[in-house]
């Protein structure tokens, strides 16, 4: 692996800044790889879109901005129109269907995934909406190893809800495995 | 490896740097972007009989770490810098009583209110010159959250070996950001603890009297030796004085006990340097992106090489000079208007060949930028 | 007090954050969100014009209209 | 007119959280400054640094939004250099108690006519949930992880205490009484305590699970009783409103008036 | 011990006026320390600036000299960081009302185990003369040529709504009363506040005509009486003297000890 | 002579000069040794119809003026070290909103309480970087009471003209000291009035918007206009912006207003500088020794003339070079560890020939401390 | 409380400023400044032994020695 | 006149500093030369040794302390014993009977007047004891007119005590001129 540039967006509530800390922290604790996370902060975090950038590389990270990302995560429509446009050409585009609709398109692959509703249907708890998202993302590109996320998931929430994690991140990861590449 | 691999803020690196160099009082207020110092605190220091206070303001948490410092404990406030602008008159009390304590400024966006949850290094004169009156000070920044950690153990150390203020000047982008962090093992970084005085109970303790090497041992308040602090001028009791030597005195050895030991305080890393033409200086987070520039740089066989600033005061004069002898061009890399390229420009033989490539809009500088400014000094255009 | 009728109750959909306080508070349960999370007039009939929804809407988005108010153009 | 008129319509929605009660509170001051009929330009809002801070961007009046804790004495400022504007300083209790402190007990003795308006939703919300001298023992913070000790401030017998003479509080479930209160604060010659309990959904709320604003707002209902109500002689535990301090004593601006003409007179003879 | 054992004694005759009603407060406080038998070296004087101030200079304890207003924030991180010493914190008018105002009110709110004694002259006796907030209206000061019209607060009062658990006031002229009530708040667990009306001759008397120091010392028996006594209840424009507040309350160290045994039993957990 | 001749006190001739410019709110908290002018203001504004007002504290003073300079007044208050310590984040806060104001600092022995009754110029660095964030300032001193008049008044001149805070930096010894003072007739000195926007009633009134001469028409609060005034980067109506371009905007015309201007507002006087091998660079009480000496030298035909600085911020970086440019030997007289020497080096062509002549033990340089350091200097021992 | 007899009345001189508080409050007139204006036992048969003018000295310049103290050695 | 560099030197409430500037103000005001004047603050004001430095020249004054003083005013003991030390060798000492014994020779002259005694003899007043010092002192030396020193007087102090202090300044001068040389 030489380097992943990858901005995570969405609402506030919506956990995204969880899922970019979790593949951090996988990262760079259970694969011995580097990870640099930051996000930002002040008024629009509170109502707007939110972003979290993470730079994941074998090498040391210096610059930690992302620019000309390879992968954007898109879970709102205003966090689409903000930052779909920043892809690095040839990147991949994941949004969920419910909550974006795609305006055009944009010279990357554009994956558009129902795991709101996946996660509603199957579990019924929108709280891991974020840990479905981070499943299908693993499943979609082969960043890092699932184990290594779970595992930091196991570390991260109370041990009662691993199991309700756990599942959440499967229904992603089977989401997005079928369309590696 | 047996240290424990961690993914945290740089904030959080900071509070274990300080746990592990032995903090056990923390007073503050909270402020963006330095609050997470504070929670972690919260929860940390009383788990293991520290103790956390939140003050009713930055004033009263800078008292308070110094009163918290004379008991005998290893002290630390948080802040940013409408916050550190507060604590200055303090501060300068503790330069005057020689009071061993770490203040954190996390630097957003000034002057004033300025642009809080974005990056600025525009405190970095403050630091050195925010309080009233001469007095010297000591301040250490880092790049990456493995030199905050060390730094604000070198932070704790260099205060109780010199008893004074030491103030670690971070940003919000090393602040917030996170990456990797391996916690040292104890006992793998030297800890510098109070000196306390061997003069038996009855026998006369003179708390502002230096030893032979400059150290001045002191003893806890509650302890068996009752002596004076005061922020005025006084004598090697801590009693009061106007006595135009005695003034004299007290301060020349405020300036001098830090003024002379620059090659023991100030600390500083090379990359890329060895015969490097363009010399980019710089620390802190704009560090990383003139890194990064060397870095590519020099896969491309050019000569550029990045000195990256861990202590900012007392400025690296010399050693500056000196490394910059043989450039072409020195490029200071800073997220203000040009502080510290102010003491670089009066440190080399050359100004002239001193630029400042910089960035005050609460972005990080980004190599791209630097690029810019290369261009032009190498009569490329912009 | 004269008794006050409803003659509409404007809601600004841009401002109303779907906070649900005017639905939760209404004593007639007059509102509700929509599925946009936008408070609407869902029973307008039973409103009393009370006018508790205007006031206590932390984002300015009700008028409460109601026919003395009439020649006020508000 | 429609409070939507007082207000900067360009900035909204505001930047407060969903359910956040700051905003009831901008709802019932204009409120209450359209039924005193005053004039946009005899106003002047001045505010410190914090979420309640921002609403003197939001009103149209003239507007200092000035440092976290010191609105009050930048409101001195202005008050005594131009007596006959009607100076409002709404606050976050951090903001007013915390860091302001000082000017808070200071403003009361001196009985300047500025109406003070404590926003308070017993935590620090623009900084994410810190506890606050407000806040009282037993309740979760980012820097309280095992609860609380500190106890907190009454600040109706602080503001009473330290000489001001109006003092009332009310809540954002409250809004007609806020609004009345309010008023009457305004009215007042000298200087005016409202304080006004409030959600934080955001941080105090779900830290402390106290639900969603909905919840938060109804919770006053039951907590708070009426001054002289019968609720609150049988449940003393309850948090009193209403008025409780309405008093006449020279207003410090007046009393410079007075001072001009002393020095006047001595300067002429 | 003679109290002279308690002092620096290379230090007088002391630098206060002749008169200077805080030479007695030392005095008093000397013997209270005596009386209660406390070992010098458990006790830490904080004091600020001002004449006042320069009582720590004189005790034999452990002494911190701090800043203007600072005192009781420098007292808190001594106490609380080691809660078995007895932290005595005397303070002028202005240090601890004008520009200490805060710390006063928030050491009171957390009730630290702190004696705080309120050295009151009315004026700013360091700097030769200026009103303070406890001068109150109608005095002559060097910036109140036109006499004050600033209010005064009281401290009693503000001390208690602050939240101090242990409220008193004497005067230099009741100096047993003064002995009394100052061993009973230093051995208060919680905030404990002792006024002392307290005279300067060299300022406050000059310029208002009161008189030397004698004469001023002995006015206090005049303009104050005792709390339940007939005098007061018939003549209530006297000002009271004696105990206003004495009720138990968490003290914050002790709060603060719980804390680190949830701590320890949540990292254990 | 029709003009009114005293015998003042320099704290008296700064109030003259405030009366004189227009002073009409004064708020401050007494400090030695700058009480004398909150005494005398509290006599003298009342009496036409000003106001004075003794807050709780110097934060408080520093706030309350600038809010009454928003609505219309001229104003001022004055401290020593530790108020100007605490006033620093109000006076980022008057620097960001570019309220006009004056901030009278009478210095005194720092650091901390430092030597309260006796004379520093320890606080010339603090002037210019105490507060946090970049920013820019200026800053007045004077040597004798008619100049003390003279620099309050272009004190609030510049205020006015730059929209800014300025700093007045006099010295316990100019202060306390009295000697004579012609007060100027009305009209005699020029004066500058607030500048207030000639946009009508509801026409849309831009406060952050420069004219073409740069200069920003105010408006009164409680005029016509309502606007925004607010601590954090804003746009041209005064609403808050993190608008990278916006930010990076302000940022540089807070600065560039005052740095691109160094010749319209610096101010300095030269005494037997013709030809002198020798130039001694002073300001405030020290300068006194320099021109008494140099007068003294000058009667014996040696060649020795003074610098004398009535502007110390912006630094007169050009100026000095110029001036020093000839010189055999510059010394820099002054009664802190260096700190206009440290601008005096980084200006001249030749850094090695820039001495210091300081004292720091509360005394008066004397004419005799500087013959000292020139005959070191000389190489005629001491 | 048992009636206790002045052994001495100490008074350091050199502490003694000469405010007069002793000698204008002593309730039997027994303390007076002398030319130095220094405070002087002048009738120390009077004395009640109320210990007021120790109390009560700002400079602590008085001790009242009385005869149950003897023991004290202060 | 070429310069006069003189110290007034006493303590706290007997109006040593009053003295020094009525005497800057004779001469700035009324006789247009230059006077700086400057004076002792702090602690030792507040009961020690209070001194107050004047220079009087014709030219400009630039260094304002006094060193080597050509006369030396000492209204109490511990002032003499500090400053009668710093007197130009040939200068004048001028101290009051009442308060001050002349200890041991210095290189100057020493003149004792009992001002103090006169004063409370003739006027029963010693609030002007500091007045008639000032007359002595300008009976003693020729330093400026005694009309301008009144004129200053006059200008200082309310109408019904000008009187009184004319008659102070007279029974000083009185008691001063005498001995000019
Ligand atoms: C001097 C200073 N210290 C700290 C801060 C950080 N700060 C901003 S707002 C705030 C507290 C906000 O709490 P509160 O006043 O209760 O207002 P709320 O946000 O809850 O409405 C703090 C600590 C600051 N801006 N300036
Ligand atoms: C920050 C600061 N502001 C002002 C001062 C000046 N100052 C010293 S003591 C004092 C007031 C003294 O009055 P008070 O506290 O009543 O004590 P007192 O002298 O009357 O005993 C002041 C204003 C200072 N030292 N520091
Ligand atoms: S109270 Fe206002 S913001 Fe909340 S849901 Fe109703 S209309 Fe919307
Ligand atoms: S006016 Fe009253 S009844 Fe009508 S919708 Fe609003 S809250 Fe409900
Ligand atoms: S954080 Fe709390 S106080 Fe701030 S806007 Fe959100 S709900 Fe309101
Ligand atoms: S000035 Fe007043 S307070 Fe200060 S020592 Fe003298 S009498 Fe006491
Ligand atoms: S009270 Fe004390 S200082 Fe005053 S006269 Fe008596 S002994 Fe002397
Ligand atoms: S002890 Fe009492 S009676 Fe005796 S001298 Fe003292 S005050 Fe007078
Ligand atoms: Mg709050
Ligand atoms: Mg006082």
């Amino acid at each position: 692996m030489s380097g992943w540039r990858l901005v995570f967006s969405g609402s506030g509530g919506q956990g995204v800044i969880t899922a970019a800390i979790l593949l951090g922290e996988a990262a760079v604790i259970h694969e011995g790889i580097n990870a640099v996370q930051s996000q930002s902060y002040g008024a629009a975090a509170r109502g707007g879109a939110t972003r979290s950038d993470i730079i994941l590389a074998d090498e040391a990270i210096d610059f930690p901005v992302v620019t000309e990302p390879h992968i954007v995560v898109c879970l709102t429509q205003e966090a689409y129109t903000s930052f779909a446009p920043e892809i690095r050409p040839g990147g991949t585009l994941l949004t969920d269907t419910r909550f974006v609709k795609i305006a055009h398109r944009v010279d990357a692959r554009q994956i558009e995934l129902p795991m709101y509703e996946t996660v509603l249907r199957e579990i019924g708890k929108p709280i891991v909406f974020n840990i479905c998202v981070l499943g299908a993302l693993i499943g979609l590109a082969d960043l890092i190893r699932p184990e290594s996320i779970l595992k930091a998931i196991a570390h991260r929430v109370p041990a009662d809800f691993i199991e309700l994690n756990t599942r959440a991140f499967h229904l992603g990861f089977e989401l997005g495995l079928p369309l590696r590449r | 490896m047996a240290r424990k691999v961690r993914f945290v803020q740089g904030n959080e690196a900071c509070v274990e740097g300080a746990l592990y160099a032995g903090l056990s009082f923390y007073a503050g207020y909270p402020i963006t972007p330095s609050t997470e110092i504070a929670e972690l605190l919260a929860e940390r220091l009383p788990a293991r009989g520290g103790r956390f206070i939140q003050m009713e303001d930055e004033i009263a948490s800078m008292c308070a770490i110094i009163g918290a410092s004379l008991t005998g404990n290893k002290v630390m406030t948080a802040t940013s810098g409408p916050g550190f602008s507060l604590k200055q008159e303090a501060i300068g009390y503790a330069c005057m009583a020689e009071i061993p304590c770490v203040i954190v400024n996390v630097q957003r966006g000034g002057p004033s209110t300025g642009n809080p949850t974005h990056v600025g290094q525009g405190d970095i004169n403050q630091a050195r010159w925010g309080t009233h009156g001469d007095h010297n000070i000591i301040a250490l920044t880092a790049s990456n959250h493995q030199d905050v950690f060390a730094m604000t153990v070198e932070a704790f150390n260099m205060a109780e070996t010199y008893r004074t203020p030491v103030v670690l000047l971070f940003d919000e982008v090393i602040g917030h950001m996170r990456e990797k962090l391996l916690v040292p093992e104890p006992g793998e970084l030297p800890l510098v603890e109070r000196l306390r005085t061997s003069v038996p109970k009855d026998v006369d303790y003179h708390p502002y009297l230096p030893r032979e090497d400059g150290r001045l041992p002191m003893s806890d308040f509650g302890g068996e030796h009752r002596y004076n602090v005061t922020g005025l001028y006084h004598d090697m009791w801590g009693f009061p004085t106007s006595n135009p030597k005695m003034v004299s005195e007290l301060l020349r050895h405020l300036i001098d006990k830090i003024d002379n030991r620059v090659h023991e305080i100030t600390r500083h890393k090379e990359h890329f340097l060895e015969g490097a033409r363009y010399v980019l200086i710089s620390y802190g987070a704009s560090a990383r992106s003139a890194i990064h520039l060397a870095r590519e740089r020099r896969a491309r066989g050019e000569r550029i090489g990045v000195i990256e600033l861990q202590s900012l005061w007392p400025f690296p004069r010399e050693m500056i000079r000196e490394k910059c002898r043989e450039a072409k061009a020195v490029l200071v890399v800073e997220m203000n208007m040009g502080q510290m390229l102010a003491q670089v420009r009066a440190a080399v033989a050359d100004p002239e060949k001193v630029f400042l490539a910089n960035r005050v809009d609460g972005k990080l500088i980004a190599p791209a930028d630097i690029k810019q400014v290369l261009r032009v000094i190498q009569g490329r255009g912009v | 007090m004269a008794k006050r009728r409803l003659r509409e109750l404007v809601i600004r959909r841009e401002w109303c954050k779907g906070c649900g306080i005017c639905v939760a508070l209404c004593p007639k349960q007059v509102l509700e969100l929509d599925g946009e999370d936008k408070s609407v007039p869902a029973r307008p009939e039973d409103c009393i014009c009370c006018r508790m929804c205007e006031l206590r809407c932390p984002d300015l988005a009700i008028t409460v209209l109601t026919d003395e108010e009439e020649g006020d153009g508000a | 007119m429609a409070i939507q008129d007082y207000i900067r319509q360009r900035f909204f929605p505001h930047l407060w959280c969903p359910g956040c009660g700051h905003g009831i509170i901008l709802n019932n001051l204009l409120h209450a400054v359209d039924e005193l009929g005053l004039a946009k330009n005899d106003i002047v809002v001045t505010s410190g640094i914090g979420c309640s801070a921002r609403i003197s961007g939001y009103v149209d009046f003239h507007t200092l939004h000035t440092l976290h804790g010191r609105a009050l004495a930048f409101a001195t400022g202005v008050k005594l250099s131009r007596p006959e504007l009607t100076l409002i300083v709404p606050m976050g209790d951090g903001d007013a108690l915390a860091i302001g402190g000082n000017h808070f007990i200071h403003a009361a003795r001196r009985n300047i006519d500025i109406t003070a308006i404590v926003m308070n939703n017993r935590i620090y919300g623009m900084t994410g949930g810190q506890f606050s001298p407000l806040s009282g023992p037993g309740i979760l913070a980012t820097t309280a992880p095992y609860r609380t000790i500190d106890p907190n401030f009454d600040v109706v017998e602080l503001a009473r205490a330290a000489g001001a003479t109006f003092v009332a509080r009310s809540t954002t479930y409250h809004a007609l009484e806020t609004i009345d209160l309010l008023k009457r604060a305004i009215s007042h010659k000298g200087f005016a305590v409202v304080e006004i309990l409030t959600q934080c959904p955001t941080y105090y709320g779900r830290k402390n699970k106290e639900g969603e604003a909905a919840e938060m707002i109804e919770r006053y209902k039951h907590i708070t009783a009426k001054i002289g109500s019968k609720a609150l002689e049988e449940n003393p535990a309850l948090i009193p409103r209403g008025v409780f301090v309405e008093v006449g004593r020279p207003e410090y601006c007046e009393a410079y008036e007075e001072v001009i003409v002393r020095a006047r007179q001595e300067v002429a003879a």
